[in-house]
Protein backbone atom coordinates (compact mmCIF):
# COMPACT_ATOMS: atom_id res chain seq x y z
CA UNK A 1 0.00 0.00 0.00
CA UNK A 2 1.55 3.26 -1.09
CA UNK A 3 1.43 6.31 1.21
CA UNK A 4 -1.07 7.91 -1.13
CA UNK A 5 -3.62 5.09 -0.92
CA UNK A 6 -3.07 4.81 2.82
CA UNK A 7 -3.81 8.49 3.18
CA UNK A 8 -6.93 8.18 1.02
CA UNK A 9 -8.12 5.22 3.10
CA UNK A 10 -7.55 7.17 6.30
CA UNK A 11 -9.43 10.17 4.91
CA UNK A 12 -12.37 8.00 3.86
CA UNK A 13 -12.61 6.36 7.28
CA UNK A 14 -12.21 9.69 9.07
CA UNK A 15 -14.97 11.29 7.01
CA UNK A 16 -17.35 8.44 7.79
CA UNK A 17 -16.31 8.49 11.44
CA UNK A 18 -17.03 12.19 11.79
CA UNK A 19 -20.42 11.91 10.08
CA UNK A 20 -21.43 8.88 12.15
CA UNK A 21 -20.30 10.47 15.42
CA UNK A 22 -22.52 13.45 14.64
CA UNK A 23 -25.36 11.01 13.94
CA UNK A 24 -24.76 9.34 17.33
CA UNK A 25 -24.92 12.76 19.01
CA UNK A 26 -28.25 13.34 17.27
CA UNK A 27 -29.64 9.98 18.43
CA UNK A 28 -28.77 10.28 22.12
CA UNK A 29 -30.66 12.47 24.57
CA UNK A 30 -28.03 13.53 27.13
CA UNK A 31 -24.30 13.95 26.51
CA UNK A 32 -21.61 12.87 28.96
CA UNK A 33 -18.04 11.59 28.66
CA UNK A 34 -18.85 7.89 28.60
CA UNK A 35 -21.58 8.48 26.04
CA UNK A 36 -19.09 10.30 23.81
CA UNK A 37 -16.51 7.52 24.18
CA UNK A 38 -19.01 4.76 23.35
CA UNK A 39 -20.35 6.82 20.44
CA UNK A 40 -16.88 7.42 19.03
CA UNK A 41 -16.09 3.72 19.28
CA UNK A 42 -19.33 2.61 17.65
CA UNK A 43 -18.92 5.23 14.91
CA UNK A 44 -15.38 3.95 14.31
CA UNK A 45 -16.61 0.38 13.86
CA UNK A 46 -19.36 1.53 11.51
CA UNK A 47 -16.89 3.69 9.55
CA UNK A 48 -14.58 0.71 8.99
CA UNK A 49 -17.60 -1.32 7.87
CA UNK A 50 -18.63 1.49 5.48
CA UNK A 51 -15.21 1.47 3.80
CA UNK A 52 -15.10 -2.34 3.66
CA UNK A 53 -18.55 -2.40 2.05
CA UNK A 54 -17.60 0.24 -0.50
CA UNK A 55 -14.45 -1.69 -1.41
CA UNK A 56 -16.35 -4.99 -1.61
CA UNK A 57 -18.74 -3.50 -4.16
CA UNK A 58 -16.52 -1.32 -6.31
CA UNK A 59 -12.99 -2.59 -5.68
CA UNK A 60 -10.18 -0.73 -3.87
CA UNK B 1 -63.44 7.23 21.92
CA UNK B 2 -60.22 7.41 23.89
CA UNK B 3 -59.21 3.96 22.69
CA UNK B 4 -59.86 4.57 18.98
CA UNK B 5 -56.25 3.99 18.04
CA UNK B 6 -56.17 0.71 20.00
CA UNK B 7 -59.30 -0.47 18.20
CA UNK B 8 -57.79 0.47 14.82
CA UNK B 9 -54.54 -1.40 15.64
CA UNK B 10 -56.47 -4.48 16.80
CA UNK B 11 -58.57 -4.48 13.63
CA UNK B 12 -55.44 -4.15 11.47
CA UNK B 13 -53.82 -7.11 13.24
CA UNK B 14 -56.97 -9.22 12.96
CA UNK B 15 -57.35 -8.34 9.27
CA UNK B 16 -53.74 -8.95 8.30
CA UNK B 17 -53.51 -12.18 10.32
CA UNK B 18 -56.64 -13.50 8.62
CA UNK B 19 -55.24 -12.47 5.24
CA UNK B 20 -51.93 -14.23 6.02
CA UNK B 21 -53.87 -17.45 6.57
CA UNK B 22 -56.22 -16.99 3.62
CA UNK B 23 -53.47 -16.28 1.05
CA UNK B 24 -52.07 -19.61 -0.14
CA UNK B 25 -48.98 -18.83 -2.23
CA UNK B 26 -45.87 -18.64 0.02
CA UNK B 27 -44.43 -15.59 -1.77
CA UNK B 28 -47.63 -13.59 -1.35
CA UNK B 29 -47.92 -14.90 2.17
CA UNK B 30 -44.50 -13.43 2.92
CA UNK B 31 -45.76 -10.03 1.72
CA UNK B 32 -48.84 -10.22 3.95
CA UNK B 33 -46.64 -11.40 6.81
CA UNK B 34 -44.47 -8.29 6.44
CA UNK B 35 -47.56 -6.09 6.77
CA UNK B 36 -48.75 -8.20 9.71
CA UNK B 37 -45.40 -7.52 11.38
CA UNK B 38 -45.85 -3.77 11.00
CA UNK B 39 -49.44 -3.97 12.29
CA UNK B 40 -48.30 -5.97 15.32
CA UNK B 41 -45.56 -3.43 16.02
CA UNK B 42 -48.16 -0.64 15.97
CA UNK B 43 -50.43 -2.64 18.29
CA UNK B 44 -47.59 -3.20 20.77
CA UNK B 45 -46.78 0.51 20.62
CA UNK B 46 -50.32 1.63 21.38
CA UNK B 47 -50.43 -0.88 24.25
CA UNK B 48 -47.27 0.84 25.62
CA UNK B 49 -44.91 -2.08 25.01
CA UNK B 50 -42.20 -0.43 22.87
CA UNK B 51 -39.56 -3.07 23.60
CA UNK B 52 -41.72 -5.82 22.12
CA UNK B 53 -42.66 -3.55 19.22
CA UNK B 54 -38.98 -2.97 18.47
CA UNK B 55 -38.31 -6.74 18.50
CA UNK B 56 -41.23 -7.25 16.14
CA UNK B 57 -39.99 -4.53 13.78
CA UNK B 58 -36.42 -5.84 13.80
CA UNK B 59 -37.41 -9.43 13.09
CA UNK B 60 -40.57 -8.99 11.03
CA UNK B 61 -39.52 -6.34 8.53
CA UNK B 62 -36.42 -7.93 6.99
CA UNK B 63 -35.37 -11.19 8.63
CA UNK B 64 -38.58 -13.20 8.24
CA UNK B 65 -39.26 -12.20 4.58
CA UNK B 66 -35.61 -12.86 3.69
CA UNK B 67 -35.61 -16.35 5.25
CA UNK B 68 -38.95 -17.20 3.61
CA UNK B 69 -38.01 -15.97 0.14
CA UNK B 70 -34.60 -17.66 0.26
CA UNK B 71 -36.34 -20.93 1.12
CA UNK B 72 -38.82 -20.46 -1.72
CA UNK B 73 -35.94 -19.78 -4.11
CA UNK B 74 -34.11 -22.95 -3.03
CA UNK B 75 -37.23 -25.10 -3.44
CA UNK B 76 -37.99 -23.59 -6.86
CA UNK B 77 -34.43 -24.16 -8.09
CA UNK B 78 -34.62 -27.78 -7.04
CA UNK B 79 -37.97 -28.11 -8.87
CA UNK B 80 -36.53 -26.57 -12.04
CA UNK B 81 -33.57 -28.93 -11.94
CA UNK B 82 -35.81 -31.97 -11.48
CA UNK B 83 -38.01 -30.73 -14.34
CA UNK B 84 -35.03 -30.37 -16.69
CA UNK B 85 -33.75 -33.86 -15.96
CA UNK B 86 -37.04 -35.60 -16.65
CA UNK C 1 -56.64 11.06 23.31
CA UNK C 2 -55.31 14.17 21.63
CA UNK C 3 -54.93 15.45 18.10
CA UNK C 4 -51.70 13.55 17.55
CA UNK C 5 -53.08 10.13 18.42
CA UNK C 6 -56.29 10.89 16.53
CA UNK C 7 -54.25 11.71 13.41
CA UNK C 8 -52.24 8.52 13.99
CA UNK C 9 -55.48 6.53 14.18
CA UNK C 10 -56.64 8.11 10.91
CA UNK C 11 -53.32 7.37 9.16
CA UNK C 12 -53.38 3.81 10.45
CA UNK C 13 -57.02 3.15 9.68
CA UNK C 14 -57.10 4.84 6.30
CA UNK C 15 -53.56 4.37 5.04
CA UNK C 16 -52.34 1.09 6.50
CA UNK C 17 -55.86 -0.36 6.20
CA UNK C 18 -55.83 0.41 2.48
CA UNK C 19 -52.39 -1.13 2.04
CA UNK C 20 -53.63 -4.23 3.86
CA UNK C 21 -56.35 -4.55 1.24
CA UNK C 22 -53.77 -3.98 -1.49
CA UNK C 23 -51.35 -6.58 -0.18
CA UNK C 24 -54.00 -9.27 0.27
CA UNK C 25 -55.60 -9.04 -3.17
CA UNK C 26 -54.71 -8.43 -6.78
CA UNK C 27 -51.62 -9.11 -8.90
CA UNK C 28 -48.13 -9.38 -7.45
CA UNK C 29 -47.05 -5.94 -8.68
CA UNK C 30 -49.81 -4.31 -6.65
CA UNK C 31 -48.97 -6.34 -3.57
CA UNK C 32 -45.29 -5.35 -3.45
CA UNK C 33 -46.21 -1.67 -3.83
CA UNK C 34 -48.74 -2.03 -1.01
CA UNK C 35 -46.10 -3.66 1.20
CA UNK C 36 -43.74 -0.73 0.58
CA UNK C 37 -46.50 1.77 1.34
CA UNK C 38 -47.44 -0.01 4.57
CA UNK C 39 -44.06 0.83 6.11
CA UNK C 40 -44.07 4.30 4.54
CA UNK C 41 -47.37 5.03 6.32
CA UNK C 42 -46.80 3.16 9.58
CA UNK C 43 -43.61 5.10 10.27
CA UNK C 44 -45.33 8.55 10.37
CA UNK C 45 -48.03 6.96 12.51
CA UNK C 46 -45.41 5.79 15.00
CA UNK C 47 -43.92 9.29 15.07
CA UNK C 48 -47.38 10.76 15.74
CA UNK C 49 -47.97 8.23 18.52
CA UNK C 50 -44.62 9.12 20.10
CA UNK C 51 -45.68 12.76 20.18
CA UNK C 52 -49.22 11.90 21.27
CA UNK C 53 -48.03 9.85 24.24
CA UNK C 54 -45.32 12.45 24.94
CA UNK C 55 -42.61 9.79 24.97
CA UNK C 56 -39.57 10.97 23.00
CA UNK C 57 -37.90 7.55 23.31
CA UNK C 58 -40.65 6.03 21.13
CA UNK C 59 -39.01 7.86 18.20
CA UNK C 60 -36.50 4.97 18.19
CA UNK C 61 -39.27 2.72 16.87
CA UNK C 62 -39.89 5.03 13.93
CA UNK C 63 -36.14 5.27 13.37
CA UNK C 64 -35.79 1.48 13.13
CA UNK C 65 -38.84 1.22 10.88
CA UNK C 66 -37.55 4.02 8.62
CA UNK C 67 -34.25 2.10 8.28
CA UNK C 68 -35.53 -1.45 7.96
CA UNK C 69 -38.86 -0.92 6.18
CA UNK C 70 -37.30 0.02 2.82
CA UNK C 71 -34.70 -2.73 3.32
CA UNK C 72 -37.58 -5.21 3.65
CA UNK C 73 -39.00 -3.94 0.36
CA UNK C 74 -35.53 -4.36 -1.19
CA UNK C 75 -35.68 -8.03 -0.11
CA UNK C 76 -38.86 -8.49 -2.14
CA UNK C 77 -37.55 -6.43 -5.07
CA UNK C 78 -34.34 -8.44 -5.13
CA UNK C 79 -35.71 -11.95 -4.74
CA UNK C 80 -38.85 -11.43 -6.84
CA UNK C 81 -37.05 -9.55 -9.63
CA UNK C 82 -37.82 -12.43 -12.01
CA UNK C 83 -41.57 -12.34 -11.39
CA UNK C 84 -41.70 -8.54 -11.41
CA UNK C 85 -39.59 -8.05 -14.56
CA UNK C 86 -42.39 -9.00 -16.96
CA UNK C 87 -44.99 -6.86 -15.19
CA UNK C 88 -43.18 -4.05 -13.37
CA UNK C 89 -45.10 -2.04 -10.77
CA UNK C 90 -45.96 1.55 -11.66
CA UNK C 91 -46.98 3.50 -8.62
CA UNK C 92 -45.43 6.96 -8.88
CA UNK C 93 -48.54 8.73 -7.62
CA UNK C 94 -49.19 6.84 -4.40
CA UNK C 95 -45.47 6.59 -3.60
CA UNK C 96 -45.04 10.34 -3.80
CA UNK C 97 -48.26 10.85 -1.86
CA UNK C 98 -46.96 8.62 0.96
CA UNK C 99 -43.60 10.41 0.86
CA UNK C 100 -45.41 13.75 1.08
CA UNK C 101 -47.45 12.55 4.05
CA UNK C 102 -44.27 11.41 5.80
CA UNK C 103 -42.57 14.74 5.15
CA UNK C 104 -45.63 16.69 6.33
CA UNK C 105 -45.83 14.69 9.56
CA UNK C 106 -42.12 15.16 10.24
CA UNK C 107 -42.37 18.91 9.63
CA UNK C 108 -45.42 19.23 11.87
CA UNK C 109 -43.62 17.38 14.65
CA UNK C 110 -40.51 19.53 14.17
CA UNK C 111 -42.65 22.62 14.69
CA UNK C 112 -44.17 21.01 17.79
CA UNK C 113 -40.89 20.02 19.48
CA UNK C 114 -38.96 23.17 18.57
CA UNK C 115 -35.28 23.41 17.69
CA UNK C 116 -32.86 21.08 19.42
CA UNK C 117 -31.49 17.57 19.36
CA UNK C 118 -34.97 16.01 19.20
CA UNK C 119 -35.74 18.01 16.06
CA UNK C 120 -32.49 16.86 14.41
CA UNK C 121 -33.43 13.27 15.22
CA UNK C 122 -36.87 13.74 13.66
CA UNK C 123 -35.27 15.18 10.53
CA UNK C 124 -32.91 12.17 10.32
CA UNK C 125 -35.89 9.81 10.61
CA UNK C 126 -37.78 11.80 7.98
CA UNK C 127 -34.86 11.78 5.54
CA UNK C 128 -34.32 8.04 5.98
CA UNK C 129 -38.06 7.39 5.59
CA UNK C 130 -38.69 9.46 2.47
CA UNK C 131 -35.38 8.60 0.79
CA UNK C 132 -35.68 4.93 1.65
CA UNK C 133 -39.17 4.52 0.34
CA UNK C 134 -38.45 6.36 -2.90
CA UNK C 135 -35.38 4.15 -3.48
CA UNK C 136 -37.36 1.03 -2.57
CA UNK C 137 -40.08 2.03 -5.03
CA UNK C 138 -37.41 2.57 -7.69
CA UNK C 139 -35.98 -0.87 -6.90
CA UNK C 140 -39.38 -2.47 -7.35
CA UNK C 141 -39.85 -1.01 -10.83
CA UNK C 142 -36.74 -2.46 -12.41
CA UNK C 143 -33.94 -1.89 -9.91
CA UNK C 144 -32.59 -5.39 -10.49
CA UNK C 145 -31.83 -6.95 -13.83
CA UNK C 146 -33.20 -10.46 -14.13
CA UNK C 147 -30.47 -13.11 -13.75
CA UNK C 148 -30.65 -16.84 -13.28
CA UNK C 149 -29.18 -16.73 -9.80
CA UNK C 150 -27.14 -14.40 -7.69
CA UNK D 1 -59.61 -42.96 9.98
CA UNK D 2 -61.58 -41.46 7.14
CA UNK D 3 -61.97 -37.82 6.29
CA UNK D 4 -65.36 -37.42 7.95
CA UNK D 5 -64.21 -38.81 11.29
CA UNK D 6 -61.10 -36.62 11.23
CA UNK D 7 -63.19 -33.52 10.62
CA UNK D 8 -65.45 -34.44 13.53
CA UNK D 9 -62.41 -34.95 15.73
CA UNK D 10 -61.01 -31.54 14.77
CA UNK D 11 -64.38 -29.90 15.32
CA UNK D 12 -64.73 -31.50 18.75
CA UNK D 13 -61.21 -30.51 19.80
CA UNK D 14 -61.52 -26.99 18.41
CA UNK D 15 -64.95 -26.53 19.98
CA UNK D 16 -63.67 -27.65 23.38
CA UNK D 17 -60.70 -25.31 23.14
CA UNK D 18 -62.97 -22.43 22.13
CA UNK D 19 -65.26 -23.04 25.11
CA UNK D 20 -62.31 -23.14 27.51
CA UNK D 21 -60.78 -19.98 26.03
CA UNK D 22 -64.05 -18.06 26.24
CA UNK D 23 -64.54 -19.23 29.82
CA UNK D 24 -61.01 -18.15 30.70
CA UNK D 25 -61.41 -14.74 29.00
CA UNK D 26 -64.60 -14.03 30.96
CA UNK D 27 -62.61 -14.31 34.18
CA UNK D 28 -59.78 -11.99 33.04
CA UNK D 29 -59.32 -8.60 34.73
CA UNK D 30 -60.82 -5.75 32.70
CA UNK D 31 -58.74 -4.19 29.90
CA UNK D 32 -56.55 -1.27 30.96
CA UNK D 33 -57.35 -1.36 34.68
CA UNK D 34 -55.43 0.55 37.33
CA UNK D 35 -54.20 -2.44 39.34
CA UNK D 36 -50.87 -3.93 38.15
CA UNK D 37 -49.40 -6.01 40.99
CA UNK D 38 -46.49 -7.40 38.95
CA UNK D 39 -45.81 -4.14 37.12
CA UNK D 40 -45.64 -2.09 40.34
CA UNK D 41 -43.15 -4.49 41.90
CA UNK D 42 -41.03 -4.70 38.74
CA UNK D 43 -40.86 -0.91 38.43
CA UNK D 44 -39.93 -0.54 42.10
CA UNK D 45 -37.14 -3.13 41.78
CA UNK D 46 -35.81 -1.58 38.58
CA UNK D 47 -35.77 1.93 40.07
CA UNK D 48 -33.96 0.67 43.17
CA UNK D 49 -31.20 -0.52 40.84
CA UNK D 50 -31.11 2.69 38.77
CA UNK D 51 -32.33 1.04 35.57
CA UNK D 52 -34.50 3.48 33.61
CA UNK D 53 -35.98 0.88 31.26
CA UNK D 54 -37.93 -1.53 33.44
CA UNK D 55 -38.10 -4.12 30.65
CA UNK D 56 -34.29 -4.27 30.54
CA UNK D 57 -34.28 -4.67 34.31
CA UNK D 58 -36.77 -7.55 34.07
CA UNK D 59 -34.83 -9.23 31.26
CA UNK D 60 -31.27 -8.82 32.47
CA UNK D 61 -31.57 -8.40 36.22
CA UNK D 62 -34.74 -9.72 37.82
CA UNK D 63 -35.09 -12.62 35.40
CA UNK D 64 -31.60 -12.81 33.90
CA UNK D 65 -31.67 -16.59 34.25
CA UNK D 66 -34.65 -16.75 31.85
CA UNK D 67 -32.68 -14.72 29.33
CA UNK D 68 -29.82 -17.22 29.63
CA UNK D 69 -32.31 -19.90 28.63
CA UNK D 70 -33.59 -17.85 25.69
CA UNK D 71 -30.05 -17.18 24.52
CA UNK D 72 -29.33 -20.91 24.70
CA UNK D 73 -32.42 -21.62 22.58
CA UNK D 74 -31.22 -19.23 19.87
CA UNK D 75 -27.71 -20.68 20.07
CA UNK D 76 -29.01 -24.24 19.76
CA UNK D 77 -31.36 -23.29 16.92
CA UNK D 78 -28.53 -21.73 14.93
CA UNK D 79 -26.29 -24.72 15.68
CA UNK D 80 -28.97 -27.08 14.42
CA UNK D 81 -29.42 -24.94 11.32
CA UNK D 82 -25.68 -25.01 10.61
CA UNK D 83 -25.65 -28.81 10.90
CA UNK D 84 -28.78 -29.36 8.80
CA UNK D 85 -27.90 -26.91 6.03
CA UNK D 86 -24.25 -27.91 5.61
CA UNK D 87 -22.91 -28.82 2.20
CA UNK D 88 -23.37 -32.57 1.82
CA UNK D 89 -21.19 -34.88 -0.25
CA UNK D 90 -23.51 -34.98 -3.25
CA UNK D 91 -23.66 -31.18 -3.52
CA UNK D 92 -21.25 -28.71 -5.01
CA UNK D 93 -20.85 -24.96 -4.87
CA UNK D 94 -21.62 -22.91 -7.94
CA UNK D 95 -20.09 -19.48 -8.11
CA UNK D 96 -22.82 -16.86 -7.65
CA UNK D 97 -23.29 -14.65 -10.66
CA UNK D 98 -22.86 -10.89 -10.30
CA UNK D 99 -26.09 -8.94 -10.15
CA UNK D 100 -26.80 -5.76 -12.06
CA UNK D 101 -28.24 -3.29 -9.60
CA UNK D 102 -29.57 0.16 -10.46
CA UNK D 103 -27.05 2.79 -9.25
CA UNK D 104 -29.44 4.61 -6.85
CA UNK D 105 -30.24 1.34 -5.09
CA UNK D 106 -26.54 0.49 -4.77
CA UNK D 107 -25.70 3.93 -3.41
CA UNK D 108 -28.59 3.70 -0.96
CA UNK D 109 -27.30 0.35 0.31
CA UNK D 110 -23.77 1.69 0.76
CA UNK D 111 -24.97 4.75 2.70
CA UNK D 112 -27.58 3.02 4.84
CA UNK D 113 -25.31 0.09 5.80
CA UNK D 114 -23.13 2.09 8.24
CA UNK D 115 -26.13 4.11 9.45
CA UNK D 116 -28.10 0.94 10.24
CA UNK D 117 -25.04 -0.63 11.88
CA UNK D 118 -24.63 2.44 14.09
CA UNK D 119 -28.34 2.40 14.93
CA UNK D 120 -28.03 -1.24 15.95
CA UNK D 121 -25.11 -0.42 18.23
CA UNK D 122 -27.07 2.55 19.63
CA UNK D 123 -30.04 0.34 20.43
CA UNK D 124 -27.76 -2.19 22.16
CA UNK D 125 -25.87 0.43 24.16
CA UNK D 126 -29.04 2.20 25.33
CA UNK D 127 -30.95 -0.95 26.22
CA UNK D 128 -31.11 -0.01 29.89
CA UNK D 129 -32.27 3.56 29.13
CA UNK D 130 -34.73 3.50 26.23
CA UNK D 131 -36.77 0.84 24.41
CA UNK D 132 -34.56 -1.77 22.85
CA UNK D 133 -31.67 -3.86 24.02
CA UNK D 134 -29.34 -6.60 22.94
CA UNK D 135 -31.80 -8.64 20.92
CA UNK D 136 -33.33 -5.80 18.93
CA UNK D 137 -30.04 -4.03 18.31
CA UNK D 138 -28.29 -7.26 17.38
CA UNK D 139 -30.88 -8.05 14.75
CA UNK D 140 -30.67 -4.52 13.31
CA UNK D 141 -26.86 -4.65 13.15
CA UNK D 142 -26.87 -8.08 11.50
CA UNK D 143 -29.52 -6.95 9.00
CA UNK D 144 -27.33 -3.96 8.13
CA UNK D 145 -24.55 -6.22 6.82
CA UNK D 146 -26.98 -7.99 4.49
CA UNK D 147 -27.70 -4.73 2.71
CA UNK D 148 -24.60 -5.66 0.76
CA UNK D 149 -26.39 -8.72 -0.62
CA UNK D 150 -29.53 -6.72 -1.38
CA UNK D 151 -27.80 -3.69 -2.87
CA UNK D 152 -24.95 -5.46 -4.64
CA UNK D 153 -24.48 -9.22 -4.87
CA UNK D 154 -23.59 -12.25 -2.81
CA UNK D 155 -19.90 -12.10 -3.65
CA UNK D 156 -19.65 -8.60 -2.18
CA UNK D 157 -21.28 -9.82 1.04
CA UNK D 158 -18.92 -12.79 1.25
CA UNK D 159 -15.92 -10.45 1.05
CA UNK D 160 -16.82 -8.66 4.29
CA UNK D 161 -18.39 -11.59 6.12
CA UNK D 162 -16.00 -14.32 7.24
CA UNK D 163 -18.58 -16.75 8.65
CA UNK D 164 -16.02 -18.59 10.79
CA UNK D 165 -15.29 -15.49 12.83
CA UNK D 166 -18.98 -14.86 13.42
CA UNK D 167 -19.36 -18.45 14.66
CA UNK D 168 -16.52 -17.81 17.10
CA UNK D 169 -18.09 -14.49 18.10
CA UNK D 170 -21.42 -16.22 18.76
CA UNK D 171 -19.77 -18.71 21.11
CA UNK D 172 -17.63 -16.05 22.82
CA UNK D 173 -20.65 -13.83 23.48
CA UNK D 174 -22.67 -16.75 24.84
CA UNK D 175 -19.81 -17.63 27.18
CA UNK D 176 -19.45 -13.98 28.20
CA UNK D 177 -23.02 -14.07 29.51
CA UNK D 178 -22.32 -17.18 31.58
CA UNK D 179 -18.99 -15.77 32.81
CA UNK D 180 -20.69 -12.57 33.96
CA UNK D 181 -23.16 -14.74 35.82
CA UNK D 182 -20.34 -16.68 37.46
CA UNK D 183 -18.59 -13.44 38.40
CA UNK D 184 -21.79 -12.40 40.16
CA UNK D 185 -21.77 -15.75 41.97
CA UNK D 186 -18.16 -15.39 43.09
CA UNK D 187 -18.07 -11.65 43.88
CA UNK D 188 -21.67 -11.25 44.99
CA UNK D 189 -24.42 -13.47 46.24
CA UNK D 190 -25.87 -15.67 43.54
CA UNK D 191 -25.61 -16.64 39.87
CA UNK D 192 -26.49 -13.58 37.72
CA UNK D 193 -27.46 -11.56 40.82
CA UNK D 194 -26.94 -7.86 40.08
CA UNK D 195 -24.95 -7.06 43.21
CA UNK D 196 -21.34 -6.86 42.01
CA UNK D 197 -21.08 -3.58 40.12
CA UNK D 198 -22.13 -0.13 41.37
CA UNK D 199 -25.54 0.93 40.09
CA UNK D 200 -24.26 4.28 38.76
CA UNK D 201 -26.21 7.46 38.11
CA UNK D 202 -29.82 7.00 37.03
CA UNK D 203 -30.44 7.47 33.28
CA UNK D 204 -26.79 7.35 32.16
CA UNK D 205 -24.99 4.78 30.06
CA UNK D 206 -23.21 3.22 33.04
CA UNK D 207 -26.31 2.76 35.21
CA UNK D 208 -27.87 -0.55 36.12
CA UNK D 209 -24.91 -2.59 37.35
CA UNK D 210 -24.46 -5.70 35.20
CA UNK D 211 -27.43 -4.90 32.92
CA UNK D 212 -25.36 -3.07 30.25
CA UNK D 213 -22.75 -5.87 30.21
CA UNK D 214 -25.35 -8.59 29.77
CA UNK D 215 -27.07 -6.42 27.14
CA UNK D 216 -23.83 -6.14 25.18
CA UNK D 217 -23.23 -9.90 25.41
CA UNK D 218 -26.73 -10.63 24.12
CA UNK D 219 -26.32 -8.03 21.38
CA UNK D 220 -23.14 -9.64 20.10
CA UNK D 221 -24.61 -13.13 20.42
CA UNK D 222 -27.76 -12.26 18.48
CA UNK D 223 -25.91 -10.32 15.77
CA UNK D 224 -23.44 -13.17 15.18
CA UNK D 225 -26.21 -15.80 15.35
CA UNK D 226 -28.35 -13.98 12.76
CA UNK D 227 -25.36 -13.54 10.44
CA UNK D 228 -24.49 -17.25 10.67
CA UNK D 229 -28.14 -18.26 10.22
CA UNK D 230 -28.60 -16.10 7.14
CA UNK D 231 -25.23 -17.27 5.77
CA UNK D 232 -26.48 -20.87 5.81
CA UNK D 233 -29.76 -19.92 4.13
CA UNK D 234 -27.98 -17.77 1.53
CA UNK D 235 -25.50 -20.55 0.80
CA UNK D 236 -28.33 -22.96 0.17
CA UNK D 237 -30.37 -20.55 -1.93
CA UNK D 238 -27.55 -19.06 -3.98
CA UNK D 239 -24.48 -21.27 -4.06
CA UNK D 240 -25.08 -24.91 -3.20
CA UNK D 241 -26.41 -27.13 -5.97
CA UNK D 242 -27.10 -30.82 -6.04
CA UNK D 243 -24.88 -32.84 -8.38
CA UNK D 244 -26.76 -33.57 -11.57
CA UNK D 245 -27.89 -37.15 -12.01
CA UNK D 246 -28.74 -37.60 -8.36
Amino acid sequence: MSPRTALLALAEILAWWAALTVLWLVLISTVDTLELAVGAGAAGAAAVAARAARRAVSGP
Amino acid sequence: MADAVIVVALLLVAGSATAAVAVRDPVRQALVLAVLGVALAVLFTVLQAPDVALSQLAVGSVLTPLLLLLTVRKVKRRGQRKGREQ
Amino acid sequence: MNGWTLTAALVLGGGVGATLWGVATGPLRRRVVAQNLSTALACPALLLLSQGYDRPSYVDLALVLALLGPVGTLVFARLLSGELAGDPPRAQGVTWAAAGLGAAVVLALCVAVGPGRAMAKLLVVGALLVGGNLVASRALSGGFREVSRG
Amino acid sequence: MNRRTRLWLVAAGGGGLAVLLVAACLELPAFGGASHPYGDRAVRASLSRHTANTIASVNFDQRAYDTLGEMTILFAAVLGCVVLLRQTRDEHRARPEPEEVAPPVRRYALVVLPVALLTGLYVIAHGQLSPGGGFQGGVVAATALHLLYLGADYRALERIRPVGRYEVGDAVAASAYVITGLACLIGGTAFLANTVLPYGTFNTLSSGGTVPLLNAAIGMEVACAVVVLLARFLDQAVEIEEESGK
